[in-house]
Parts: structure tokens; sequence; C-alpha cells
């Protein structure tokens, strides 16, 4: 019964939907808005990367409530599992020795690509979620090969925290300096040069820091025996 | 036969999650699995996204050289959106796998047929 | 010059502050989110007078119109954020008291996101953008209300989230149909590009952005997670839920339809889909022995009676479905912060173990009377002109199905004073045990209660207060071209 | 190229078929990471490195290992 009222309501949509699709046919250009951000992005925002200057400059305050999601589900994560009463650690095996070697050797070579990545958002592709999400991953071998060792919450905190604030601040400042909130207030250099695009390369590092720091803590708050 | 597919594979395999994604959030009862369900619909979700952004014989929209004309960029806004849809999916699926954690903790079952505390 | 962009920017900042505050002034924290909607308060009351006669429309970044996201503080957008952050400001003073065990610090930064969230979705000129503070008002209360990890919480947590997913993928489909059909996802843009389009490729993004924005809104067939929701948070975060949530939601149902697809066809459907919401709301809250889930069914119903006013699409009809959602946001909050110190007090949610309580806690129960009587519609309070404008729009259509819906809305009304009147019968005159022993609710929680009474007295003697505001907002929902010429200049 | 992507789309639903069967919840983990690898995949080819980029580290790895760890803390096999 219920099987069939499901198929039938998936059968409305699809025709539904396949009806709609006939107006968007696939590999046509469609779109004005994505061709002036094509033709004058580096113009504007000195970043060679588009897709960067969309999210961050064009779109940033869409990124901003990205951040804020991510930022919301870590809490929210913390409410759900946090406990009133302790109890004690389980027994920890010890991983391998192969693990453990390999984990603490790829572990700054995992972190330096993930820094690698969310420097270099604005010239090649990556950014911030992206490295962020390479050095949280970096956290999870870490807990998968060094198990008794945690990250420090009260850095990870302070990471999330004070990510959050310099995008707000620079879109504060970019209020005071332009008449507009996130306006590209710093100079745009050359582009394809590491120092260029204004804003969009710091907004990024502190996306990368907050996102990793972020992911990090949400895997330590499952994994803690609790 | 392939021209057709060539319009349309990516309209289907992203449809095919979205559906699929569906069928198990409707039929399922583990809510583990209800929660893949929902992960496979995001990723149809954002494959249909990009798609629609796509031209034909397009390239990446980045400059990394000189020389790249900027004529058959693909559209840059739907691969925006997509990263900002991608992190929204995770941050939803984490909490939910923390409810679920929760949830096994109280009623020490993930079936949310048995898990019938309220009623209407 | 006031920059509608501080209204979410400066709290999303002291939100991401907390944590740092929390490591030097643990016990400072509390007041962070009061201060904060404080500003939003002062912020918008700024606003208000200057965009009665002209919308502020600021951009993010500084690009021209479709090429970014615009911020448009119009009449409704003003309209909608003052609420939030008057009803916030004064539920947040009544949690200084309430929120008391679990991880506090947490609580106060979810209840500050969740209201940014909604100031945003409001405010937000642009679709997507509106897509993700939709995304943080519901992801903020889903963790609410599991916040106090017990049975009922975590599994009415799980509901909501899953049906809200469900939504927002939804939701996100239909984004991205409109985006491949109009190249933009500027809403004004969006609009004026909609007129040369075919009905038949717009209707599936329509019902795909309606249904999605629909299961937060509570309309009928999506709203079986709200009973559970609201009645197993914390009631604060209840009061929340129901007087701004689902409102906000609402408002982006109202914004879809009129302004983007200008769907004048669709309306009729709407108004019944409205009065089934009504009527199942209003039977099922019937039904209840618990005061929450009955507070709970009472706001679908009162839901249902704001989507059938809307639904009207006159002047008059939308004036004052804007009108009755005030005076729900007022009526409903000042209900849940009663009922929560009520609960509180009596160790049971069950109507029976209530009584009594008209001699133990005069106050609080005055204050849960006046919310009553004014949720049902009695005159001097709020629930009456705003009743009365949704009834004489009715009337005013002169169309007859309109009337038959109308003697529903009222079958509605009288169900609802009765279950209203149940519970205040057992408030004061049953029980009559030896009952010693006043025990009042604190000051600090009484303060945003009297505040909200005064209110809901005060506009309901004198509606002219609000009128001119609201009347302007319902002429921003109709004339949709003006909104259009607006932003595109 | 068609002939590569549409084996790949359809490689990609039947992974996500089998996260639907499985009852062995890690199973049906690692087919719903593979639908979200082969994702990466076709972003690639539509020209989205960046997304290709985000799917891979965030859609496969983390979230394949966020379920990993929850399925420990809870129930391995569907009742």
């Amino acid at each position: 019964m219920r099987k069939a009222v499901a198929i039938v309501l998936l059968i409305i949509v699809t025709v539904g939907i396949s009806l709609s699709l006939a107006k968007i046919p696939f590999g046509a250009p469609k779109t004005k808005v994505g061709k002036r951000y094509i033709e004058e992005g580096i113009e504007d925002t000195g970043a060679t990367n588009i897709v960067t200057s969309v999210v961050v400059n064009y779109r940033g305050f869409d990124t901003l409530g990205e951040v804020t999601v991510l930022f919301i589900a870590a809490i929210g994560l913390g409410v759900v599992l946090t406990t009133s009463k302790r109890e004690e650690m389980r027994k920890i095996q010890p991983a391998s020795l192969i693990l453990y070697t390999g984990c603490r050797l790829l572990f700054p070579l995992i972190l330096v690509f993930g820094t690698y990545v969310f420097v270099h958002g604005h010239l090649t592709p990556g950014g911030g979620f992206q490295g962020g999400a390479i050095i949280a991953s970096g956290f999870l071998l870490i807990y998968l090969g060094c198990r008794e060792r945690r990250i420090n919450r009260v850095v990870s905190n302070l990471a999330e925290s004070l990510g959050g604030l310099i995008f707000v601040v620079i879109g504060l400042l970019g209020l005071v300096f332009g008449g507009y909130f996130l306006f590209n207030f710093l100079p745009k250099g050359t582009a394809n040069a590491l120092f260029s695009a204004g804003i969009i390369p710091i907004v990024y590092i502190a996306i990368g820091f907050k996102v990793g720091s972020e992911l990090a803590g949400i895997i330590d708050n499952l994994i803690e025996e609790s | 036969m392939m021209s057709f597919l060539a319009d349309y594979i990516y309209y289907i395999g992203a449809f095919g999650l979205i559906l699929i994604g569906f069928y198990i959030i409707l039929i399922k009862h583990n809510l583990i699995k209800v929660i893949i369900g929902l992960g496979i619909l995001d990723t149809g979700v954002n494959l249909f996204l990009i798609s629609v952004g796509y031209i034909t014989k397009g390239t990446a929209p980045i400059f990394s050289g000189p020389g790249i004309d900027s004529e058959h960029m693909v559209d840059p806004v739907p691969q925006a959106l997509v990263l900002t849809a991608i992190v929204i999916g995770v941050a939803v699926l984490a909490l939910a796998l923390s409810l679920a954690i929760r949830l096994y903790q109280h009623y020490d079952t993930l079936n949310l047929r048995k898990i019938r505390e309220q009623k209407w | 010059m006031v920059n509608p962009v501080l209204l979410i920017a400066v709290p999303l900042g002291l939100a991401f502050a907390i944590p740092l505050f929390a490591l030097f002034w643990k016990n400072a924290v509390k007041y962070i989110p009061p201060v904060a909607l404080g500003f939003n308060l002062v912020v918008s009351l700024m606003l208000l007078s200057k965009v009665l006669e002209n919308p502020v429309i600021v951009s993010i970044g500084g690009w021209k119109s479709p090429f970014c996201i615009n911020l448009v503080a119009g009449p409704v957008g003003v309209l909608f954020s003052v609420i939030i952050s008057l009803v916030g400001l004064l539920v947040s003073v009544y949690a200084l008291n309430y929120i008391k065990e679990g991880p506090t610090e947490k609580y106060h930064m979810l209840y500050l996101l969740l209201l940014t969230g909604a100031t945003g979705v409001v405010l937000t000129g642009d679709i997507f953008n509106l897509f993700v503070f939709f995304e943080i008002l519901c992801i903020s209360s889903y963790a609410l209300v599991a916040y106090l990890r017990d049975k009922a919480g975590i599994e009415s947590a799980v509901k909501y989230l899953i049906q809200g997913a469900v939504g927002s993928s939804l939701l996100l489909i239909g984004i991205g149909l409109l985006y491949g059909q109009f190249g933009t996802l500027n809403m004004a843009d969006i609009a004026e590009k909609i007129a040369s389009s075919s009905p038949i490729s717009l209707f599936v993004p329509m019902v795909l952005l309606i249904t999605g924005l629909g299961v937060e809104a509570a309309i009928f067939p999506l709203n079986a997670w709200l009973p559970d929701a609201h009645s197993s948070a914390p009631s604060s975060v209840s009061a929340i839920l129901s007087g701004i949530a689902i409102e906000v939601g609402l408002y982006a149902v109202a914004r879809v339809i009129f302004t983007i697809f200008g769907a004048q066809s669709f309306l009729l459907f709407l108004a019944l889909l409205g009065i089934l919401t009504l009527l199942v709301g209003e039977m099922c809250a019937f039904n209840q022995n618990n005061i929450k889930r009955m507070l709970a069914y009472s706001s679908i119903g009162q839901i249902g009676l704001i989507l059938f006013a809307l639904a009207i699409a006159t002047s008059y009809g939308v004036t004052g479905g804007l009108f009755q959602l005030v005076s729900h946001t007022f009526s409903k909050a000042l209900l849940f912060l009663a009922a929560g110190y009520m609960i509180y007090r009596a160790g049971s949610m069950e109507i029976s173990a209530l009584e009594g309580m008209g001699k133990k806690m005069p106050l609080t129960c005055l204050a849960f009377t006046i919310g009553a009587f004014s949720l049902v519609g009695l005159p001097p309070f709020i629930g009456f002109p705003s009743k009365f404008l949704v009834v004489r729009a009715a009337l005013a259509t002169k169309e007859t199905y309109f009337f038959v819906l109308l003697s529903l809305v009222l079958l509605g009304t009288v169900i609802e004073g009765a279950y209203f009147f149940r519970v205040i019968q057992v408030l004061y005159f049953k029980g009559e045990k030896p009952n010693p022993g006043r025990k009042e609710a604190p000051v600090a929680a009484l303060i945003p209660m009297f505040t909200l009474a005064v209110l809901i007295v005060v506009v309901g003697i004198y509606p002219k207060l609000v009128t001119d505001v609201l009347n302007s907002a319902a002429s921003e929902f109709l004339n949709r071209l003006d909104y259009i010429r607006s932003i595109l200049g | 190229m068609t002939f590569i992507v549409s084996f790949l789309v359809v490689f990609m639903l039947v992974g996500a078929v089998a996260a639907s069967a499985f009852r062995d919840l890690i199973s049906a983990v690692i087919a719903a990471a593979l639908v979200s690898l082969i994702a990466s995949i076709l972003f690639y080819f539509l020209q989205a490195p960046d997304v290709a980029m985000a799917e891979a580290a965030i859609g496969a790895a983390l979230t394949a290992a966020i379920f990993i760890i929850a399925i420990r803390r809870t129930r391995r096999y569907e009742e």
C-alpha cells in the first residue's frame, strides 16, 4: 500500500518535472548574469577563478549564510550529544605501528595541502570549503591512527569564532569604506598573482579555518564516547 | 539514440538520483537509511543544478593562463550555488546523525515504525 | 543613513562572538541576545518611518541590481523585522531565567541565529539567498527542538528534520528550474521575465516552491511535524516557533505567490487549503488534553485563517491576513510564555493538572487569559479587529464561495472559543482544594508577558496604530509591478 | 565521451539502488559514497572542478566517515 502510494507520487513528480525540463535544453547558454560575471569578473574582483569571485564577492552573502549553517550544525551537534553525566572512557585499542606512523607522517602533508587549496582559492580550483574539508579529513586520519589524541576544543572554538568574526568584520569594513556590505575595498592587484583580488583571499582563508575547525569539531563530537 | 543520450544523460542521472532518494525516504523504516536517502537526494539536486549551467563544449570558468577565451565558459553561478548546497547538505546530515545516535540511546532501536511515543 | 544589512550582520557577528565571550565571562553570554535584538528593534523602527514612503534597497558588494544580492527593506520586510525583533527581544528576556539547564550558551547562540535567519528571509530580494536564510532558520529550530534531549524532544526533532530537509530539497529543485528558464535569481528579475513564459512550465516550479516552503509554514498536508515539535520544545522556543518561524514560512509562500508568480488562478485553491488547515487544526486542538499540544494545533488553525485571508487577494484581504498574523504572533507568544511557567509549577502538561492555577499564579493566568481571549477574537483585544477585518474582506468579495468558506471560518472560531474557555474554566473555577502558597513566575518572565499583554490591549483598542503599516505592506504584495520597478529601476 | 558518461550514470544509479537495497548499513553507506564519488567525476566532466573537489572531499569522504562513526555507535543491521 505504502509502496504503491510512493510510486504513484514519484511518477507524478517525474512527469511534472520532465514537462518543465523541456524549457531547459541541456548545453545551451541561458543566462546573462553568468555571462557578465565571466566577462567582467576579473576586472571587477581581480580573481581569475570566476567561481570564487561569485562565491565570495558577487554572492558573498550566500556564503556568509552558508558558513552560519555549518556553525549552527556544529553547535546543534554539541547540544544534542552533550551528556550531563560523564561516563568512563571506553578502553581504546591502540592502532598498529604502521597505521600510527603513516598517519603521523601524512597529517602535516594533508594540512599543508589543505592550506594550499584555500590560499590559492582565487587562482585555481578550490577554496575555503574544499580546503577546510581537506584539513578536517586530516584530523579524521588522526582519530583513526592515533586514537588517544583529541583536538583542543578551546582552540577549535576560537578558530570557528574568529573565522566568522573576520568575515563579518570585513563585510562591515566594506560598508564603512565603500558604502556596501562586503564591498571589495582592498587593491585588486594584478590578476593571477597570489596577492591579488582584494578581500577574496582573506575571506577564503577565514572560511577555510572556520570550516576546517567546524568539521573537525563535528567529527570529534560524534566520535567521543558518551 | 546517441544524440538523445548526449542531450539527456545528465538529467536522467540527476533525476534518477532524486527519485531513488525520495523512494528511500518514503519507504524505509530505518532512520540511518532515511538519512542516506537524504544524502542521495542532495547529490541528485546538485547534479541537476550543475547540468543546468553547462554549455556544450564549454570550459571551466577559470582564467588559469593567457589566451583562454571567455566565449565558451560554462555558467559559474550554478557552481557557486552547488558549493553552498553541498555544505548545507553535510550540515543537515551531521545534525541528523547526531539525533539518530541520541534516538538510539533512548529507544534502543532506529526503526521509525516502532518509535511511536507521540500520537496524533 | 541606516542600512538594513546591519539587521543581519550585527546579530550574526555577535552570535559568532559568543564562544569568545564564553571563554572570559560565562555569565554574560545570556545578555547578548537581548542586546542584539534590542539593537535590531531600534534599527528597524528607524527604518519603518522611512520605508513607508520609499522602499530602501541596498546591494551587497556594490554591483548593479540583477548581478548581486539585494536586500529589499520594503514595508513588508520592515514590518516583519520589527515583529521578529520585538517578540524575539521579549522572549529572550523571558529566557534569561527560564533556561537554566543544559549547555545554555549554545541555546543562546542558536536562538539568536534562528532570529537572524528569520530576519534574513524577510529582507532578502534573492531567491537563493532566501533558501540559505531559510535553512539557517530551519536548522537552528531542529537543534532547539532537541534542546532538552529527552525522548519526546529528540523524536520530534527527527521528524521535523526529515520533513524539513525534504522540503528544502524540493525548494532547491524549484529554484534550479527557475534559474534554468530565466537565468537569474533576483526575485524581481524573475517576476519581470515570468510573463513571457508558458503557464505549464511555470506550474511545476511554483508547486515545488510552495511545497518546499509550505513545510515550514505548516500548510495542511505538510504539517505532521508541528504539534510534536512545538509541544516538546522548551516553552520559550515554542513561543518563537509558533510566533515567528511559521509566520516567516507564510511570508515566503506569500512572496512566491504574489510577487514572483503573480498567480491569480491559484488563489482559490490556496483559500481552500487554508480552510482545510484551519478546520483540521481546530478540531485536533479540541481533542487535546496536553496544553502545549493544544496550543500547537491552534497555531495550525490560525495559520489556515491567515492563509485564507491572504488568498482573498484584495487590499482588505491581505491587510486582514497580515493583521491576523501580527495578532497571532503576539497572542500565541504570550500563551506559550504563560503556559511555560504554569507547566513548570504544575509539573505536568495535562490540562487537568492546571486546576486552581488561577489562585496560585494570578498574574500568569491573567496573561494567559488575555492571550486566549485575543486569539478567539473577543474585543477589546487585538484578535478582534484582525478577525473583523478578515470577515469584512471576505464579505466584500461578493463571491458565493467565499461566503461558504467564511461560514467554515466562523465554525472554526467557535471551536477555538470552546477549547480555550474549557482551559480558562479549569484555571479559575475548578479545584477548590485548599491550595495555599502563591508562587508567581519570576519578574524576568512577567515583564515580557505583560509587555505583550499591554500591546495586545492597546492595539486592540486603537488599531490605527498599525493599519497604516499594514496597508502599505498589503499594497507591496499586491502591486508587483511597483516592486519590480523599485528594484530594477 | 557520451558512452563513458552513460556508463558512469548507469553505474551511479546502480550504486544508489544498492544503497537502498543493502540491509547492512555499512555497505549501504559505501554504496552512497560511491554515488557521491561518481557524481564528483560527472561534475568534473561538466567543467565544474571546484564543485568536483568539494563533492569528493565533503560528499564522498567526510560524509561516509561520519555515517560510519554514527553506525558504530548505533546498530549495524537494518531491522
